[in-house]
């Protein structure tokens, strides 16, 4: 009979357990499932690879072309990413054996939304100099790009999550999700792509990377509380 | 055992214009095993899931050891466990991985116990097989190890002997009426004959509909 | 409910459906006259006495349906999202209608000032579009938006589906402001401000004053389509309450 | 009055038809939040009240 | 016990039927779940407002981009759309049903990549005009934009079905469906995108319209086969 | 009934190195009704999606009508119905939109006969409802109404009581029975205790597993 008693333990270490337990999940499902993983850097590549084919080859007008096209294709590649981020948590009902949990929430959310940056934000940032490269980006844009896309896609996979556990499990208007975030992403694209225009063209670029950071700042503050809420709200009909 | 576990006054859900129960009022006291039954359709899982609190689409009152269980969720949570049509099992994992996340995401599960009970639903030498490559059965065997884990007093299970072979059946009933006479609760439904020789009441949501539709 | 207390007793009579039902039944017929005096007074003052301007000519006249349509576009999103907060903390039935009816009045503003615009735009500027500050943020809120109606509409059950638009609007009132100077700037940024929206002379009395009486005019008509719209919403949510079956039967 | 004639109103010094199109289709979007909510009221209440005499009629 | 005997009927009227079933089937899932419908084209728009945000809003560089730009977004929007064309069928089992049907394989398939085409492809080919006008693509570009994308697509869809049905089922390993596909898409882009360029700068363009028309009938001769035949092979394992 | 419909010989299948049966052989004549038993895991679904022709990762032979299946596939594809694990219903569309699909997939459905097929399974007044709103056994019902459609002789069914009620089942094991004695075959699998009085035969494949491991 002992066993049943209401036991409330301090939750500190359970936690950090569950922070970490969640990331591994994460980063174990994606290495099986390797799609999630490698799709965003294929789209990114092909964006690269189409540019030239589709638009002009020509390495002048390509540079120009670089900081935006550069921006874009990473911001497009998290926002196709995110769709998945509740997705197959819903269909096979791990999400409502989440809600459930007694542990808060926003941890779990916040380890899901950090692990799928990592495989997606961060993957695409060191995997941007490449992209540079074949859009004959000048070398000086280089470091802009890397510390923009690194300072940027934290942002777009937060938002994101927003949008993902907003539209988790509706059965009718699917994937509005790009209808809902995108409005909500245009600052950062705006800030990064400027970010590496003034580093291209040697100007100061400490207040973008600054603007940048604060944009993360406040989404990893509400973010985690808003993607919470959508969900339980979501599930709850 | 005078207050009960968890008490239901009054409840009542409809869902497109359909009335599924209203003024369903229950208690299930520690110790007990209730068996909600009814046709395909009348409502049993929508009540488990208001039950559990995953669904708040429903009007009454729900107490949990007396308490409103809105203003005692986290409590709540950590005294329940829910076993639902879906069974959370993912599938390029492997049984081990799987458990190993559920035992992360309710704090009072250890780790440890995971081989054992995988070696209890019969999963001994599938610990490394992804889910996928496992039958239906063996899936459902996955999540319903969970049982073994669980030190949660009240347990909500929705037609937890889906694909799950005659000797399984037998195992889990088992299993149920020892979770019973240790104190702990059991709501569930299930299409099947029940053969447990215990405490079981049953709840027939056929009678509660249309009562004031 | 420990907030009960310090809350007004208006705050919670709004928020019976029954009463509001009542009161915006009684409110709409004045916002409706004064929504047509001042709407027919300021077109007519709009289009035939005020005076040309003498750069644009009369072109210009566009500003009196443009400027209004542009600020009640944004002040309906801030209903809105308002409504939402208030919808989501005190779980007010009321909040999660205003904001679901005030979705499609906003969008529709939100239209009628890039359509005026781009109209005007094209005497003005030679062009129907450009990638302007002002003008991407009115279609960027555009966005926003059909964001919020779209979900609403994805999602069928009711308090669910204005939950999560109230989320939704909340997200993005943070984000309005961001959106509005990051848009600003990046344009001044890329490219040297050839037309200036805000750098205008400044007007004349006769120029501003039948502005500002359609402006009023709009806030005065946009009271009166959302009452309408709420007032729908009310009885379909409430449809099988004593009172809505009564008030059916009256009719 | 800021014009002379009728057809100098019309014209609109040379800009009658951005002027025009502009107000159409101001008032087109007025009138739609006008009517719309009015059509969708009607069709609701006549709706309901079909369902509470059908409900009546049951019993 | 009459029922139960082997009968061999005449097939041809069953399989329009089954043509124009699975033609409408189509319809109603997008339309009823919308996201499949509004998804292409919620891209599209996005490519087309993300551009100028992210690149530079003058209208002249726009111009020269346009061409290439509505293309490579086109290409993108049909590439991504064309992943759930049978996954949605594998994952509750209609397409196992499918494959047992004694009908030809092949009807049903190039029913669902001509319903499929319908709502991308062509929709994609009605909007590119409000694009080509965002874009500030001069008013010459827009018959040839209009018809070099109305025969280019359906290759894009029926070749991207061939991809989707290799890669339906895969548990580890996912969507590859990109790279097997890309390499094929590349000759419709370039041919596309010359076929605009050569529109706007007032060049004929009749040579790379026959191109795109000869791919299409490839395509559509060779693809339905091929299509059927990945699919019973996916599924076999 | 001098020759068997279908005939299996020496069927051998095994998956990651795990035997699941091997020299199986087994004829259906037409009337039977064959229940394929075995504990979850067994092999039971394996064996079916073998015998339909979705899989062929085996060796052995199965005949139709005395000729290979393989050569008269388009055949053997119109005299038979499978009902798998999954329901093959999508949710978006209501139960009659689902079933007119079938009817257009197999020539020999008559589309007009959905209405009442619907009835027979219990879904009158759900006709219009997409099936995302539907419970899980209302969705299986769906598939099943199949049963009542279908003109085909050899029906291979698994699991088709799965969250079904018990008038559902029993209904169901009906309708297998009129099935036989109008000289259609059957193959099943189910976990359930079959309440058919009339030609069941039960294949066991727990013994056949492991004799060759
Ligand atoms: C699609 C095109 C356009 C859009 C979306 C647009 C949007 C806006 C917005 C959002 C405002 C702000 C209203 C406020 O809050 O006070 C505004 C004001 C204004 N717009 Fe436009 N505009 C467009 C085109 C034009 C054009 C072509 C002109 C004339 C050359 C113009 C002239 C003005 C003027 C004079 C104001 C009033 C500014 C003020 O009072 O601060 N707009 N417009
Ligand atoms: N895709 C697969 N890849 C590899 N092995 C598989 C695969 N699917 C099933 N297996 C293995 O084959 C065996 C038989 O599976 P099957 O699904 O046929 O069992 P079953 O008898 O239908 O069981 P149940 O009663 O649980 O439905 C299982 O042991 C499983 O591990
Ligand atoms: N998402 C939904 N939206 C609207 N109605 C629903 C939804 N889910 C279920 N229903 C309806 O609610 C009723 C009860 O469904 P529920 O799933 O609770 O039945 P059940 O008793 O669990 O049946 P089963 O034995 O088949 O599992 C059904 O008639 C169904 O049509
Ligand atoms: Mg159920
Ligand atoms: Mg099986």
């Amino acid at each position: 009979m002992k066993m049943y008693t209401n036991s409330r333990q301090n939750s500190s270490p359970g936690v950090t357990k569950l922070f970490m337990a969640t990331c591994r999940r994460e980063f174990l499902l994606s290495f099986r499932r390797k799609s999630d993983l490698v799709n965003p850097l294929i789209f990114f590549l092909m964006v690269a690879t189409l540019f030239p084919l589709g638009v002009s080859p020509e390495p002048g007008f390509l540079a120009q072309l670089a900081p935006g096209v550069v921006w874009v294709a990473a911001l497009l590649a998290t926002l196709l990413s995110m769709d998945v981020l509740f997705r197959s948590d819903y269909e096979d009902g791990s999400l409502e054996q989440l809600l459930l949990s007694p542990q808060p929430l926003f941890i779990v959310v916040l380890a899901k939304v950090i692990a799928h940056w990592m495989m997606t934000g961060l993957a695409l940032t060191l995997m941007a100099p490449l992209l540079g490269v074949m859009l004959f980006l000048p070398a000086e844009g280089m470091p802009g790009l890397m510390l923009s896309l690194l300072l940027g896609t934290p942002t777009l996979s937060l938002v994101g999550a927003i949008g993902a556990a907003l539209t988790v499990g509706l059965k009718k208007g699917g994937v509005l999700i790009s209808l809902l975030v995108l409005p909500l992403y245009i600052p950062v694209l705006i800030f990064g792509s400027s970010a590496v225009q003034a580093a291209v063209t040697g100007l100061p670029l400490g207040g973008y990377l600054a603007l940048l950071g604060a944009l993360l700042a406040l989404a990893l503050a509400l973010a985690p509380l808003a993607i919470s809420a959508a969900l339980r709200i979501s599930i709850s009909s | 055992m005078s207050e009960p576990l968890l008490s239901v006054q009054k409840l009542f859900c409809e869902r497109d214009d359909r009335v599924l129960f209203s003024q369903l009022s229950f208690a299930l006291a520690a110790g007990e095993i209730v068996q909600i039954e009814g046709q395909n359709g009348s409502g049993k899982t929508t009540l488990l899931r208001i039950l559990s609190g995953l669904s708040r689409n429903y009007e009454g009152e729900i107490l949990w050891r007396g308490e409103p269980v809105t203003e005692v969720r986290e409590q709540f949570c950590r005294d329940m466990l829910y076993f639902g049509h879906q069974a959370g099992v993912k599938a390029v994992l492997t049984p081990e991985e799987n458990l190993r996340w559920y035992a992360a995401l309710s704090p009072a599960i250890d780790a440890a116990a995971i081989p054992e009970a995988l070696e209890q639903v019969g999963l001994r030498g599938f610990e490394d097989v992804p889910c996928h490559s496992l039958s239906a059965g063996q899936n459902r065997r996955v999540s319903l190890a969970r049982l073994y884990l669980s030190q949660a007093p009240l347990w909500i299970l929705d037609e937890p002997f889906t694909a799950i072979d005659k000797r399984g059946v037998a195992a889990k009933e088992q299993l149920l009426l020892q979770h019973a006479q240790r104190g702990g609760s059991v709501i569930l439904t299930t299409h099947h004959e029940l053969g447990i020789h215990g405490p079981v009441r049953k709840i027939n949501l056929d009678q509660l509909a249309g009562t004031s539709a | 409910m420990a907030e009960k207390k310090w809350m007004p007793r208006w705050f919670y009579q709004l928020a019976s459906p029954r009463w509001c039902y009542q009161f915006t039944g009684k409110l709409l017929p004045w916002f409706a006259v004064a929504a047509a005096v001042l709407l027919i007074g300021g077109t007519v003052w709009a289009l035939a006495f005020a005076p040309a301007d003498y750069q644009q000519g009369n072109s210009f006249r566009i500003i009196y349906l443009h400027v209004p349509a542009a600020i009640l576009a944004q002040s309906a999103y801030m209903l809105m999202a308002v409504a939402g907060a208030i919808g989501l903390i005190w779980k007010m039935k009321v909040a999660d209608m205003v904001l679901k009816s005030a979705a499609p009045i906003g969008a529709s503003m939100a239209v009628l000032a890039l359509a005026t615009g781009a109209i005007w735009g094209k005497p003005t500027w030679g062009s129907w579009w450009v990638w302007d500050a002002r003008l991407t943020s009115m279609l960027i809120l555009f966005f926003l938006y059909l964001g919020v109606m779209a979900l609403n509409s994805a999602i069928e059950n009711e308090s669910t589906a204005a939950q999560a638009s109230a989320v939704l609007a909340l997200v993005g009132l943070v984000n309005i402001p961001i959106i509005k100077y990051s848009v600003e700037w990046w344009n001044t940024l890329h490219q040297p401000a050839t037309f200036k929206l805000t750098e205008k002379p400044a007007m004349p009395v006769e120029m501003w004053l039948p502005l500002l009486v359609m402006v009023i005019g709009f806030y005065c008509f946009f009271a009166v389509s959302l009452m309408q719209r709420l007032r729908n919403e009310i009885i379909w949510r409430e449809r099988r309450t004593g009172w809505v079956r009564e008030l059916l039967n009256k009719q | 009055m800021s014009f002379n004639s009728f057809s100098e109103f019309l014209s609109m010094g040379g800009h009658g038809l951005y002027v025009w199109l502009s107000y159409g289709l101001g008032v087109a979007i007025l009138a739609a939040n006008l009517i719309l909510p009015k059509l969708a009221g009607n069709q609701l209440l006549k709706e309901q009240k079909r369902r509470l005499r059908r409900e009546e009629g049951v019993r």
